[in-house]
């Protein structure tokens, strides 16, 4: 299976992607430019962190509308894998490929730690190598991860299961003082609805070591690479 | 030449921790009458158009698509002749 | 020209006449404005030369020590570690945010001016006491315009240190320290060699950002109120990471013989240093670079602080190659000028000579003054304390509890947890432990970082706190599993023109000299900050080391945390 | 009860990356005309004050301590009812 990282002006985690990707993974990975218009031959595409235009105005809505963008949207509605991590999640909710938005960090600070996250649902190409309920520890670097969505649309993504990650305690429990930006309902990660495009706030390619302190994100990416391969025998 | 001023605001049941930061340290500094703040950015972007009709449906346009988040923001905007250039602004 | 004018710009009467000597006739504004700035304390070490020249700077892997952008260091595999730290006091004390962030700033560029990929950030803090809410203002803006540099830039702030004290009230210190990784063969100086080659502006527009004594000339052109030129620069950091990835490719297809950044002094600063260390000299035309703002003089564009610049020197006929990867990156890349024989800097606007200079009198020829050193009263009074007459505390327990709440001795979470320092998935260790840990991928090997020193140590025993703070850096090092190989140092002081200050700077030197040359960890490169004063009272003395080691087996590393119950704890040393 | 809304802009000549980045965005999104953007704040202060001078005098106050800073940005601001208070907002 073939990866594309995309990079955006600002991009600064691309490298760490493609690092977790190719030499951890030992996955075929290639570097997509924002100025390309063409994303054929990639299975799966990756928004990584970072501050793409300097995340001014707000973060992820000037990359929205680089010339890639189109590609990566018809990708997208036609089934292809696409994950947006930290910068890459704002980029996909700018674009509207998720629900929601993304408001400064209720703290008014960035943050950067080890986060613990619970997860909802493991029913996806991204976390099938995870237990429903597990906590896994992966890290967030962010000044503005608080997500909001209204309160019907946060029903609709409760009710289809679309909410992937949660902030938690180390026990798994979901309460405020685990929430490190003000999120709605402890939100870290989201998936849409037809269940191709995962967005998140915390960073797995940053713990996909031991040496890094964890390897939690590296289950992440073999997800993704297993179900990838398990689609491929059934001929999918 | 037209100058757009944009005020790009918080929807009102949107929840900003900016404003009550600054409402907080407000209060601290002893203005105690203070009793709601919100946050919002201005923008001012100028534009070498001198029709106000194509000029206002651009600004709109720019604001839908991007100056504002239509999920969680909302906005507004005047269009006045630049100071300067003999307006009366 | 009238004394007041250059006076104004911080020369004396004598160094006027200096330049006049140099020049063999009347300079004119841009010239005396060029002459200033590069005679400054800041460019020049008019106070520091003589005493600098102490630091032992050689060892076999050392390739490049003082004198250029930053310091480097051999570890072996073609690969070599890119280091240097820098001050940026006065602009943080106006305006914390800004002035930290352009600090952050301008110590990356030096990194990857040398062809270095930036690697990791470390930041040394001084401040006042907390309960005074100036000084909660000026830490939370200082360390909220690390942050915003750094993280955006995707550079990960490593490790660090912060120390409250009243003597720093009026005047915070805040001192950052960047490194960068590089493959030997891709090293590049701050030379305009090759007469005829061109010479480029790559980066941000020129405003008029930061051009101190520069109020008078516009005044006297008449041009603008106060409030149209600001002295504070805005950091772009979104602009300066395209500016690395512009620089690091144009360094992978070997374009440039050489580049600098622009910092203080800005053009002329950066044009005559690379035209002196090559022994060349450049004309420059002022009309050529791209502005910010309009009707900007000669004057402006020359001694303009506008940040995110690079000057570079292309091999011959690679201009449009360069221009062509500036374009993919956004970024601006003009010609400004050519690098000429005659060893004189020609600036011109147009047509129209408006300076003409030789480059070594801006760098070489700078004055240096020896003060007389005198040991302050102070010293007698407080090394004569008799300690053994302090009282015991009644609780241990309690006196415990109270220094672990000491800001000083507290943890320094609140400051870190705003900073990346994660990004680029090297950090093997981040701040919390006595030295950062960075894993240099696709070898077994690591790298150890720490920034260290303690001003009432230096305020009580210059000579023997420059010592300390030498050995303690590298005992952090150490501590980690790192072998120390090289140190960059800041040298924070007050008015150097006080045989008092004087006295303690050269006592510093000598105590961080004498630690330097027993631990054998050569000096690479610093940065000296004097006139750090508030109503003449000085700051205390604080030289801060910043300090590089090497792990050669990065799984044989050492961390903090107690491993198993009933593991042996030994105490070594005296 | 008064609402004051104040505006905070980068001194005329302080570089403004966020306008920059902005209006490169809009350009590439092909809004050619598009000559120069600055990004400022807007503040909506609540104040339980009647008295508009008094009012004035707080909000002079504010934005020079804490809302503005002085060493790189500008303020200006008008004081009204606020709407739906029947004032003319
Ligand atoms: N300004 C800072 N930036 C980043 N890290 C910091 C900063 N200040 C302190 N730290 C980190 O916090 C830890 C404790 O710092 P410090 O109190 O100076 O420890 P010590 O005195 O034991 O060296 C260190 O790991 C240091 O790197």
């Amino acid at each position: 299976m073939k990866f594309g990282v995309i990079v955006f002006p600002g991009s600064n985690c691309d490298q760490d992607v493609y690092h977790a990707l190719g030499a951890v993974l030992g996955q075929p990975v290639d570097y997509l430019w924002h100025g390309d218009t063409d994303v054929t031959g990639y299975d799966c595409l990756v928004l990584p962190g970072g501050f793409s235009y300097g995340d001014y105005l707000r973060a992820g809505a000037i990359a929205r509308f680089a010339p890639i963008m189109p590609a990566v949207i018809d990708f997208a509605r036609s089934g292809g894998l696409v994950l947006g991590i930290c910068n890459g999640f704002q980029i996909l909710l700018e674009a509207g490929l998720l629900p929601g938005a993304m408001r400064r960090n209720d703290c008014l600070q960035f943050r950067c730690q080890w986060t613990c996250l619970r997860v909802e649902n493991n029913a996806t190409p991204f976390t099938n190598r995870f237990r429903k309920g597990q906590v896994v520890r992966i890290p967030i670097a962010h000044g503005e991860g608080n997500y909001y969505v209204d309160a019907a649309t946060l029903a609709e993504l409760e009710a289809n299961r679309q909410i992937i990650f949660r902030y938690c305690t180390q026990d798994g429990e979901v309460t405020p003082a685990a929430n490190p930006n003000g999120s709605v309902g402890n939100i870290a990660g989201i998936i849409n609805r037809k269940g191709n495009i995962l967005g998140m706030m915390p960073h797995p390619e940053r713990c996909a070591e031991s040496l890094l302190g964890g390897t939690d994100g590296r289950e992440l990416f073999a997800s993704i690479v297993d179900w990838w391969q398990r689609g491929e025998r059934l001929g999918a | 030449m037209l100058l757009a001023k944009i005020y790009v605001t918080l929807k009102p049941g949107v929840l900003d921790p900016q404003g009550e930061a600054v409402m907080g340290g407000l209060k601290a500094m002893g203005y105690e009458g203070v009793t709601a703040v919100r946050v919002g950015k201005y923008l001012e972007v100028q534009l070498d158009l001198d029709d106000p009709e194509k000029a206002g449906q651009q600004v709109e346009e720019m604001c839908r698509r991007l100056l504002a988040n239509p999920v969680i923001e909302q906005y507004r905007y005047t269009l006045e002749e630049p100071a300067g250039a003999g307006g009366k602004a | 020209m009238e004394p007041e004018v250059y006076r104004q710009m911080g020369l004396t009467d004598e160094e006027f006449r200096r330049i006049k000597e140099i020049l063999g006739r009347e300079p004119n504004d841009v010239e005396v404005g060029m002459f200033a700035v590069m005679w400054s304390e800041h460019c020049g070490y008019k106070h520091s030369r003589p005493v600098l020249k102490l630091f032992p700077t050689k060892a076999p892997w050392v390739l490049q020590g003082p004198g250029e952008n930053a310091g480097i260091i051999d570890i072996g595999d073609g690969q070599a570690v890119v280091f240097k730290i820098e001050s940026h006091n006065h602009p943080s004390a106006i305006e914390p945010f800004q002035g930290a962030a352009t600090g952050v700033g301008g110590i990356v560029r030096d990194i990857f001016a040398m062809g270095a990929r930036p690697i990791a950030v470390l930041d040394s803090l001084r401040f006042g006491l907390l309960d005074d809410p100036r000084t909660r203002y000026l830490m939370g803006g200082v360390v909220a315009g690390i942050a915003f540099y750094g993280n955006c830039l995707g550079l990960p702030t490593v490790a660090g240190e912060v120390y409250f004290d009243p003597s720093y009230t009026g005047n915070p210190l805040v001192n950052a320290m960047a490194v960068g990784l590089i493959e030997q063969k891709n090293i590049r100086r701050g030379r305009a060699a090759g007469v005829g080659n061109a010479v480029m502006l790559v980066g941000a527009r020129t405003g008029r950002d930061g051009i101190h004594g520069a109020t008078f000339a516009s005044e006297e052109l008449g041009q603008a109120s106060e409030e149209r030129r600001p002295s504070v620069q805005v950091g772009d950091p979104f602009r300066e990471k395209l500016l690395i990835e512009a620089c690091l490719d144009i360094i992978k297809e070997d374009l440039i013989i050489g580049m600098q950044d622009m910092g203080a002094a800005g053009i002329t600063s950066s044009s005559c240093e690379m035209a002196a260390r090559a022994g060349t000299g450049m004309e420059i035309d002022v009309a050529l670079v791209p502005r910010r703002e309009e009707g900007m003089t000669p004057y402006e564009v020359m001694l303009s602080e506008s940040q995110e610049r690079m000057l570079l020197v292309p091999k011959r006929g690679a201009e449009a190659r360069v221009q062509a990867i500036c374009r993919r990156w956004g970024l601006e890349a003009v010609v400004i000028g050519r690098v000429t024989d005659d060893g004189i800097m020609r600036i011109k606007e147009g047509g129209r000579v408006v300076a003409e200079v030789p480059a070594r009198a801006l760098t070489d020829q700078c004055p240096v003054y020896e003060v007389e050193r005198r040991r302050p009263a102070y010293l007698d009074k407080l090394q004569h304390i008799d300690l053994s007459r302090l009282p015991e505390p009644g609780d241990y327990g309690e006196a415990l509890l109270k220094l672990l709440a000491a800001p000083n001795i507290a943890s320094k979470e609140w400051v870190y947890r705003q900073y990346d320092y994660m990004v680029r998935t090297d950090t093997v260790a981040g701040p919390g432990g006595d030295a950062a840990v960075l894993r240099i991928k696709g070898t077994g090997k690591g790298l150890a970082l720490t920034v260290d020193g303690n001003g009432r140590y230096c305020y009580l025993d210059p000579e023997t706190g420059g010592a300390i703070a030498v050995a303690e850096a590298a005992r952090n090092l150490s501590c980690v599993g790192a072998r120390p190989l090289g140190l960059t140092d800041c040298l924070n002081f007050g008015n150097p023109e006080k045989p008092e200050v004087a006295w303690q700077f050269y006592q510093a030197v000598a105590g961080m000299s004498r630690a330097c040359e027993v631990l054998q960890t050569p000096v690479t490169g610093g940065n000296v900050s004097f006139y750090n004063e508030t109503e003449g009272e000085a700051i205390y003395p604080t030289p801060v080391v910043g300090m590089v080691g090497l792990i050669a087996d990065i799984e044989k590393r050492c961390a903090l945390a107690w491993r198993r119950e009933n593991d042996v704890l030994l105490l070594l040393g005296e």
